[in-house]
């Protein structure tokens, strides 16, 4: 069977949907928290794959520990990011990304 | 030599001593009033980890804390450039009014911060750090983009660079998971060994790697992920513009040398690199360089934002340092580091000289430095147009050896490249019309009434001067630092 | 269809179907409590893949820390009186376009490489190894990202802090 | 051959004028505040003076020598030596040279003293004397060069001065004009010249005897036989070259253009450059040449029908010209024409003769005219003369004799030259030749008369303040008029016919230039000879018919009215109607044909080359600025519309800027599956 | 024989720039007298070499070589031969006057005597470089003093004309550098020494290169190297149609700086050619010569002078002169005979005199009128007759009359490039015509007609004037009279060179 929780593949498509789904995001969300989702899909959609290979593949724990490592950090960028949404939407009063255009050709 | 944890420590000087710096102007941040003291502080932090990093090369090389990193030449180079860009960063932030008026404490802590994962992006031998590093080296960007206060631009800057930053750096991992997937392994060596045997989906490794090249590539700033950079060092606060464009060009430069070269590539007998088959670097690089050239230096043409300039300027040099990546081969790779030297020298150097005028007439806008030759300036405006030719590569300033050694690895290695060749070459024209530009603003245009006579701060002064000298010095003599870089280029291969 | 299949199945779906929900819906509080399912489905899927820890991190981190703090920030930044909560969107089709290419490029690669493979797939514990893991040989990765949140925090608290220090 | 003997004097020759050049040229304006006029005219007049004496001793040291051996040379140092090109600043004293010499310094000397009187009222008088006395010294390096370059110099130094004197009045635009007409027209012939040049050394060279000396070359010519350029002999071709160098320089057709226009300069600078000097040039060098020349008898053939041509369009022009200076500058083209009609017949030696005659008794025409205008006012119209023989008898006297000596009456210079190259021209099977040109002669003989009559007889047509103040010029310069009308009269008699003897100045020129050989009988000689006697004598008659017993007015000629021919009748004069219709009636048609061709075409093809040189030259002007600089500016521009494309992507928009990752990476993978696998 | 002269004479300006550069900047006579004395050394060392060279050797002379770069084989290494030591005295001597030249010059004094000193080091070591890496830096380091002297001091387009300069310079110069580098890596081993170049010659292969189009055009390494040496040259010389930055800088440029931008840069171009693709690229050479030298420089002779004639800015048409004049240096350079190539470089040295004296000339009078509409004068020679007797001096000489040095290089010229290629000598020939066209017509508008109303009272050239004019028109004069003065220093060195290029010609 190609789509069972057997194989490899099948949570791989499930990365790569995460993935494109991520980037779909980013590149069409005018909200910044939304973008952030969006990058937010996108890592969890490697770290599927992270953890879908070091099951069936390394046979090791890299794997696992590498996406554990990508949460902490994009617990960190999380953090980073929504400070400074909120100190933009102090400005501007908006967090709307093509509100916030001063800098530009 | 292959170290655990405990033992790594005696080959960790310099990383140590700076993260205790950081630790220490943390805490110190809470006592000193004077802030300033903290510039010294840091400084007097990143002048020890210098020498304790010069101190290593008697070192062995090798592997340190489980195959983390590697200690080697290449990784101690990178690490004296990250230390010099830190401290003319911090040299310039110490006269710069925009910074007088922000959290010094912890702009020096991100500061040192952001210098340290430019250490550890240089010796990441292990897909792991690479990523951890590069993440390091993001963040505090993000953050110290965004350090001007209630700064539209600023944080604007700051907001781009974070969501550029991160995608970036998540179709990074992507790839770098495929990598994973293929191999079994994080581990350079391990994973150069796997590629070496394995029969490999090309088309696979192929996508992994420009998922990985996503990654690296926004941090070298080479078209088409060069897109952050004018809007981010326009936003950032100017001192911090420099450090990005040099530092965190050179730290993208050094991780992707070592991921591809060293880390999975292995040196054929004749002493060049053998890349992973089925993968057409040589093509790509070459493209990626010659367009990263032509637009950086296209776009740099109608810019009246200096620091924009400088950005699509960096943009450009980025394209011409891939130059010497495409042709792969140690003379390249040499001539790359050569280049990375100067243009920290001259790129810092045109970069002070904005904060400058900037700390004068609150912009960066070309306008502002109408007639600055005459009006009290003329030591500024002369080191500016030094550092601004060297830019160009005229002769005989550093930049010129810079392109110098460049074209001399492309045109050694011939045949196709030789076109390559011939697009720097039109570019360089093209770069002087801009350099130049400014140039003609400061000495041919007369000022306005209105303009006023200019004071400059004399911390600033006592890091242009040298600069400027170092331009022109290494412009007429430069064996030693290619001597230097020759010998930055030994690499830690098991 | 054994039933852990048909579980995988719920999941995957889960998983997919709410990080549609997050790219599509035209509303963010939608967009973001939508995230909420694909955080848990892809623990879900780390528990399939056995990986126990992680899927206890991934609901820790990123259900009980990340979410919450995107939701926070739409709060902050949306009052919730306001009739409209905006999640505008551009450009949606070219970019359908070339992320459907892409798409179909990747899931193409996906299904032709030969990844490497393990003969026997077990399931052991794995969050006392974890430990060791990061005592030992990933000690120096461990120390990194401690410093890297360290930056993020120190970072976070300047960006928001609102008054300037003279 | 023999080394040639080295003299030390002769190079004093060409320095002293160029010495009084120099001082007057760069201290004339002080000398002539301090010191006065005079001071100028001494240091101008001595050089020349001085330089005659050392002429005539130069022919004084050549006539003790045999004739083989007949030259002096005077090697200052090695000028130009690249590999074969030897070029010394040597000068030559040979019998040709010889001559020139005297002829330049003799009768260059009396215009420098006529010049003291005539320019006595001009404040640049330093300045003119400078220029006249830089034309010596350059006519005399010409003439004294021992190879074809240093000929150049001399060659081009005249065209240079008689830019500068033909121009000396500068503050009228037309007389400016008129030098630059000259020099630029020189410039085309010197064009010639050095192409010329060139080929006959490099041809030279071919056989290994590259060299430009005059002696060395003669001695060599006969290795070019049967070398060939673009399909013709070389020599034809080099003489051809320089042909029109010399037809630049003698004002041949159709490079005579510039000639009748320099009678803008002052009267002096017109009988120097006319008489003596400038003009004479080409003829020299074919002369100096004739050895290639009579290797190219095509070349030979044109010049003697340019020639022929010249002496008639110059002649019937002459017909109807009322300024006074302008029918003797026709009359200047004319008889050059002559000179080559010589060339042409291969009497190198007769038009060396004819130009040494010629330079006496034009010069006496010169000056006399000029003695004439001084008196009129700087009066030139001879319509506004007449009478002037009471006035002045020295004048009168002096033009009679070279108005005779240019008609051509027995026993004066001109009668024996002009009969030379009339006999060479029927004598080497020229017939035709020899009769147009004896018409020519004819017309010769009418014009000049007419002139004598028009200015010197008849009612005073000048007004009243004019003719209180007419009197005779002072002694500097009647003293040069009196002297040259000796010579015009005399100086024929050194070339006596062969029929009388044979000449004596063709065999004092045999070791430069064979003797031709004459073919028929003395009885044919005597026979021609009457015949152009006859026909001279019929223009001199019609003219005194016309203008000295009024038979004819002018007047009516110029306006050929319908009433024209019973007016003659009226006046009785039966017999000249054949004359007014064949003869006048068409020669003044003719002449005002080439009046207007030389004005209308000739003229106008000149100005016209210089307009369309002018008109070339904007356009390429307007090429070089629009296309040339627009391209680059062109260049420049898409440089920057690409730019500023580049630049428009950056929009500000983040999500804009993350499609360039994904772009760029499905790109790069696409190309990869399409091209690379 | 180990002598010091020519680096003094390179670096005693540049030394003198910097000394220029620690006086007071408001005492201008110090600045201006201090910089007149700097050029005096080398003057006198420049004579110095004249005496001392030895006319009958080939090889270098007055060497002086140290190690610079070793890693890279890049020496300290400078030298003279015959093609080199007639443009060493003409930029000492043009150096030397064009100080005087400019003391009219009241903004920023210091600048500009510092610039033009390290203007001054950059040609003298351009024309005594021996080592390719240096002559590359000679050559760049006098694009930045002569961009901010045009720029800064020119006039009213001077921005325009100071950035093309620079930009079309430059693109020619990193064409060289590529070939400079090409030729560096094909040297075995790997130096930038000339004198091993030149030895090394028949070793740059000439096989036609395998791809497009160096296929079709038979260019091999040699071809292509050529080429690139060529054009960075061509664009200094200037030959159509790289000339255009030439007539904006020299109207643009200050009056001593166009002297010395036509006296001696121009200059550059051809002795580059001369030095360096000569004998190091000999058969690209023969094959290239006809069209790109001998061709071209016909045309440039005849386009160069019709521009010439289209001008109504009098320095514009001095400056098309210039176009003009260096074709025939071209042409005489193609034509491989003795006279025809001594005749190119007599050219160049007279062209550099002679032209320096028209710019000042053309300076003369513009500060005087502050116009140089050719149109807007007329009479001048009533008024200045001392100027116009120099003016006509120069005219003269550059119309190539005999007995004036301009003759002498033009007859060579033509003389030596008749033998290979009449035609080309006859289209040559012709530009002597359009010469005299143009510049009489010159001297008839501006100097001759009645006087401009305007200009009755404007005063007659000045002492100083006359002091910078009176040594180059000496020259003109005695060059013309005795040509050996110069032609002696070049003679042995310019055959050997076609002794290098003749075997390759084309039959």
């Amino acid at each position: 069977m190609i789509f069972s929780p057997n194989e490899l593949s099948s949570y791989l498509i499930i990365g790569a949907i995460l993935f494109a789904l991520g980037l779909f995001c980013v590149l069409t969300r005018r909200n910044a928290i939304s973008v952030l989702m969006g990058v937010e899909l996108i890592l969890n959609s490697a770290n599927v794959n992270y953890v879908a290979f070091s099951h069936f593949g390394s046979g090791n724990l890299d794997g696992q520990i590498y996406a554990m490592f990508v949460i902490m950090l994009a617990a960190a960028e999380a953090a980073v990011g929504l400070a400074i949404v909120l100190a933009i939407f102090q400005l501007f009063h908006t967090i709307d990304v093509e509100a916030a255009e001063t800098l530009r050709e | 030599m292959d170290l655990k944890n405990l033992e790594s420590l005696n080959f960790f000087g310099p990383e140590l001593i700076l993260t205790g710096t950081i630790l220490l102007l943390i805490v110190l941040d809470l006592f000193v009033q004077n802030k300033r003291n903290l510039a010294v502080l840091a400084i007097v932090g990143c002048v020890a980890s210098l020498l304790s990093t010069f101190d290593l090369y008697s070192a062995q090389q090798g592997w340190l804390f489980y195959r983390m990193v590697v200690l080697d030449n290449f990784s101690l180079f990178f690490k004296v450039v990250a230390l010099l860009a830190a401290i003319c960063t911090i040299w310039m932030s110490l006269g710069s009014h925009e910074i007088r008026r922000v959290y010094q404490g912890e702009y020096y802590t991100l500061l040192l911060t952001s210098a340290l994962g430019v250490f550890f992006m240089a010796s990441a031998s292990n897909l792991l750090i690479a990523y951890l590093s590069l993440e390091l080296v993001s963040l505090t960007s993000y953050v110290l983009t965004g350090f001007l206060p209630r700064n539209r631009r600023s944080s604007e800057a700051a907001l781009k660079y974070l969501i550029y930053g991160g995608v970036a750096s998540g179709t990074m991992i992507y790839g770098m998971s495929w990598i994973f997937g293929m191999t079994g392994s994080l581990e350079y060596a391990a994973i150069q060994q796997a590629l070496a045997q394995g029969e490999m989906n090309n088309v696979a490794l192929f996508m992994a790697f420009m998922f990985i090249f996503a990654g690296f590539g926004y941090k070298i700033v080479f078209v088409p992920f060069h897109m952050w950079s004018p809007d981010v060092y326009q936003g950032a606060p100017t001192p911090f513009s420099a450090f990005l464009s040099v530092a965190s060009n050179a730290a993208g430069l050094a991780i992707l040398i070592r991921f591809f070269f060293p880390g999975i590539s292995r040196v054929t007998p004749g002493g060049e690199w053998a890349l992973v088959s089925g993968v057409e670097w040589p093509q790509v690089l070459l493209y990626a360089s010659m367009i990263t050239m032509t637009v950086g230096n296209l776009c740099a043409l109608n810019q009246r934002n200096l620091k924009r300039m400088l950005a699509y300027s960096g943009i450009a040099h980025a394209g011409y340092m891939l130059m010497g990546l495409a042709i792969l081969t140690n003379d390249g790779l040499s001539a790359i580091l050569f280049y990375i030297v100067v243009y920290l020298i001259m790129n810092v150097g045109a970069f002070l000289v904005v904060a400058m005028v900037a700390n004068f007439t609150g912009s960066e806008d070309i306008d502002g430095y109408r007639g600055l030759a005459w009006r009290g300036a003329v030591v500024p405006a002369v080191c500016f147009t030094i550092f601004l030719f060297s830019l160009t590569g005229l002769p005989p300033f550093a930049g010129f050896i810079g392109k110098f050694l460049l074209f001399a690895a492309v045109l050694k290695e011939g045949g196709e490249f030789i076109v390559l060749a011939l697009v720097a070459v039109a570019n360089s024209v093209v770069s002087l019309y801009y350099y130049a530009k400014v140039v003609k603003v400061m000495f041919l245009d007369a000022p306005e009434p209105g303009d006023k006579e200019f004071v400059i701060a004399c911390s600033h002064f006592t890091l242009l001067i040298p600069l400027a000298v170092l331009t022109v010095a290494l412009g007429i003599y430069f064996s030693p630092l290619v001597l230097y870089t020759t010998q930055s280029l030994r690499f830690f291969v098991k | 269809m054994e039933i852990s299949t048909a579980v995988f199945y719920l999941i995957a779906l889960i998983t997919v179907g709410s990080a549609a929900v997050v790219t599509f819906s035209r509303n963010i509080i939608y967009s973001a409590f939508s995230l909420l399912g694909t955080f848990a489905g892809v623990a879900g899927l780390y528990i399939f893949l056995g990986a126990d820890f992680v899927a206890g991190v991934q609901l820790l981190i990123y259900v009980g820390g990340i979410l919450v703090l995107i939701l926070f920030a739409v709060m902050l930044t949306h009052r919730i009186t306001d009739v409209e909560i905006t999640n505008r969107a551009a450009g949606r089709i070219p970019a359908l376009v070339i992320v459907g290419v892409f798409l179909a490029l990747l899931i193409q690669t996906v299904r032709e490489t030969p990844w490497v493979k393990v003969k026997e797939v077990a399931y052991q514990p794995t969050t006392a190894k974890i430990g060791d893991l990061f005592l030992e040989n990933y000690l120096l990765p461990f120390e990194l990202a401690s410093l890297v949140l360290l930056a993020a925090m120190i970072g976070a608290v300047v960006l928001s802090r609102k008054e300037i220090k003279e | 051959m023999d080394q040639p003997i080295q003299t030390d004097f002769i190079r004093w020759i060409v320095f002293l004028p160029l010495i009084g050049a120099i001082i007057n040229g760069l201290l004339g304006a002080k000398i002539q505040k301090r010191l006065g006029k005079g001071a100028i005219g001494i240091i101008a007049c001595t050089p020349v003076i001085i330089g005659f004496g050392l002429s005539v001793m130069a022919l004084v040291r050549l006539t003790a020598l045999p004739p083989e051996q007949r030259f002096l040379i005077d090697n200052l140092y090695t000028w130009i030596h690249l590999g074969s090109l030897k070029a010394d600043m040597a000068f030559l004293v040979d019998p040709l040279s010889a001559v020139m010499i005297l002829v330049v310094t003799g009768i260059g000397g009396l215009i420098h003293i006529y010049a003291t009187g005539y320019m006595h009222d001009d404040n640049a008088f330093w300045r003119f004397f400078a220029y006249l006395n830089l034309f010596t010294a350059a006519m005399l390096a010409l003439v004294l060069g021992d190879n074809l370059l240093l000929m150049f110099v001399g060659w081009e130094g005249v065209g240079l001065c008689s830019y500068a004197l033909i121009g000396f009045w500068y503050h009228d635009h037309a007389n400016a004009r008129a030098g630059n007409k000259a020099f630029i027209v020189n410039r085309v012939g010197d064009f010639g010249f050095v192409l010329g040049v060139f080929l006959l050394f490099w041809s030279l060279d071919s056989q290994g005897h590259g060299t430009l000396t005059f002696r060395e070359m003669a001695r060599w010519a006969s290795t070019l036989e049967g070398q060939t350029i673009w399909g013709l002999s070389v020599v034809t071709v080099a003489t051809l070259f320089l042909f029109v160098g010399a037809a630049g320089k003698s004002a041949q057709i159709p490079l005579y253009v510039w000639l009748p226009d320099a009678m803008a300069g002052p009267t002096p600078v017109s009988a120097l450059i006319h008489a003596a000097t400038m003009v004479t040039a080409g003829v020299y060098m074919t002369a100096r040449l004739n050895v290639f020349f009579s290797m190219a008898p095509f070349t030979l053939q044109l010049i003697a029908v340019i020639g022929l041509l010249t002496a008639l369009v110059a002649a019937t022009i002459a017909l109807t010209q009322t300024d006074i200076k302008k029918v003797l500058a026709y009359s200047t083209v004319s008889q050059l024409g002559y000179m080559f009609i010589g060339v042409g017949v291969g009497g190198y030696a007769a038009a060396v003769f004819h130009l040494v005659t010629h330079a006496f008794f034009k010069a006496c025409l010169f000056l006399g005219a000029g003695s004439v205008i001084h008196a009129m006012h700087h009066e030139q119209d001879m319509r506004k003369m007449g009478g002037l023989k009471q006035y002045m008898p020295l004048t009168f006297i002096t033009f009679l004799i070279s108005v005779l000596a240019i008609a051509g009456v027995p026993g004066t210079a001109g009668f024996f030259s002009k009969d030379e190259i009339l006999w060479l021209a029927f004598s080497n099977h020229h017939p035709v030749i020899w009769g147009l040109a004896v018409l020519g002669a004819g017309m010769t003989a009418f014009y000049m008369f007419r002139q004598l009559f028009m200015v010197f007889f008849g009612e005073s047509r000048a007004d009243h303040h004019t003719r209180e103040h007419l009197h005779e010029s002072p002694r500097v310069m009647t003293l040069p008029l009196v002297i040259l009308a000796i010579g015009a009269l005399l100086v024929g008699w050194i070339g006596l016919p062969a029929v009388f003897g044979g000449s004596l100045f063709a065999r004092w020129l045999e070791p430069v230039i064979a003797h031709g050989e004459h073919h028929g009988s003395h009885a044919l000689e005597l026979g021609l000879m009457a015949v152009s006697i006859l026909v001279a004598a019929s223009g001199a008659l019609l003219s005194y018919l016309m203008y000295y017993r009024g038979a004819f007015s002018p007047d009516r000629f110029a306006n050929l009215a319908g009433g024209f021919f019973y007016r003659l009748f009226d006046n009785k004069w039966y017999l000249d109607e054949i004359y007014q219709v064949v003869f006048v009636n068409g020669t003044l048609l003719l002449a005002r044909f080439w009046s207007a061709f030389d004005h209308y075409i000739v003229d106008a093809i000149v100005n016209g080359a210089a307009t369309l040189t002018r008109f070339v030259s904007w356009v390429n002007g307007l090429f070089d600025r629009y296309i040339i600089d627009g391209m680059v500016n062109a260049l420049a521009d898409i440089i920057f519309w690409t730019g500023n494309k580049f630049r428009r992507v950056q929009t500000g928009n983040i999500n804009s800027y993350l499609y360039g990752i994904l772009i760029a990476v499905v790109f790069a993978i696409i190309v990869k599956l399409r091209y690379w696998s | 024989m180990e002598h010091n002269v020519l680096t003094y004479m390179i670096f005693i300006p540049l030394a003198g720039a910097v000394v220029v550069l620690l006086l007071p900047s408001q005492s201008y006579h110090l600045i201006r007298w201090v910089s007149a004395a700097v050029t005096v050394p080398p003057l006198l060392m420049a004579s110095w070499l004249y005496a001392n060279f030895d006319t009958t050797t080939v090889g270098f002379q007055f060497v002086q070589k140290a190690a610079w770069i070793p890693a890279y084989n890049i020496q300290y290494f400078v030298g003279v031969d015959g093609v080199s030591i007639s443009m060493v005295l003409l930029t000492a001597l043009l150096s030397f006057l064009c100080i005087f030249a400019s003391f009219g010059i009241d903004k920023a004094v210091k600048g500009y005597f510092a610039l033009f000193l390290l203007l001054d080091a950059g040609m003298m070591g351009v024309f005594c470089a021996l080592d390719f890496f240096l002559f590359y830096i000679f050559w760049e380091v006098m694009l930045l003093p002569m961009y901010f002297l045009i720029g800064i001091w020119g006039g009213p387009r001077r921005e325009y004309a100071a950035i093309k300069f620079f930009l079309y310079t430059l693109f020619g110069s990193v064409l060289m550098l590529l070939a400079i580098l090409a030729l560096y890596f094909n040297t075995n081993p790997h130096t930038f020494d000339m004198t091993v170049m030149m030895a090394q010659a028949k070793n740059y292969s000439t096989q036609s290169l395998p791809f497009w189009p160096f296929n079709e055009l038979r260019w091999g390494f040699q071809h292509v190297v050529w080429m690139a040496m060529f054009i960075g040259f061509a664009i200094k010389i200037p030959a159509f149609p790289f000339h255009t930055w030439l007539p904006d800088a020299h109207v643009e440029a200050p009056t001593a700086i166009s002297v010395i931008l036509a006296g001696v840069l121009l200059k550059m171009g051809t002795y580059g050619i001369l030095r360096i693709n000569y004998p190091m690229l000999p058969v690209a050479t023969a094959d290239m010569a006809y069209w790109l030298l001998g061709a071209l420089g016909a045309w440039n002779i005849i386009y160069g002078a019709l521009c010439a004639m289209a001008q109504t800015d009098l320095k514009k048409l001095v400056a098309y002169s210039s176009v003009s004049h260096m074709g025939y240096v071209m042409l005489g350079m193609a034509s491989f005979t003795t006279q025809g190539i001594n005749g190119a470089v007599l050219q160049m040295f007279n062209h550099g005199t002679i032209t320096a004296m028209l710019f000042l000339l053309v300076g003369v009078i513009y500060d005087r009128a502050h116009h140089r509409n050719i149109e807007g004068f007329g009479g001048l020679a009533a008024v200045m007759p001392v100027y116009t007797g120099i003016t006509a001096l120069a005219f003269f000489a550059s119309m190539g009359l005999p007995g004036l040095s301009g003759f002498i290089s033009e007859v060579l010229v033509l003389l030596g490039v008749w033998q290979k290629y009449p035609g080309l000598a006859i289209l040559g020939a012709t530009g002597v015509i359009l010469t005299a066209g143009y510049l009489l017509w010159t001297v008839q508008r501006v100097y001759l007609g009645p006087t401009n109303e305007k200009y009755k009272t404007i005063p007659e050239i000045d002492g100083r004037e006359i002091f910078t004019l009176v040594p180059l028109g000496a020259i003109v004069i005695l060059v013309g009279v005795y040509p050996s003065v110069v032609l002696d220093l070049l003679r042995t060195s310019l055959d050997n060179l076609n002794q290098i290029i003749i075997p390759h010609l084309p039959s």
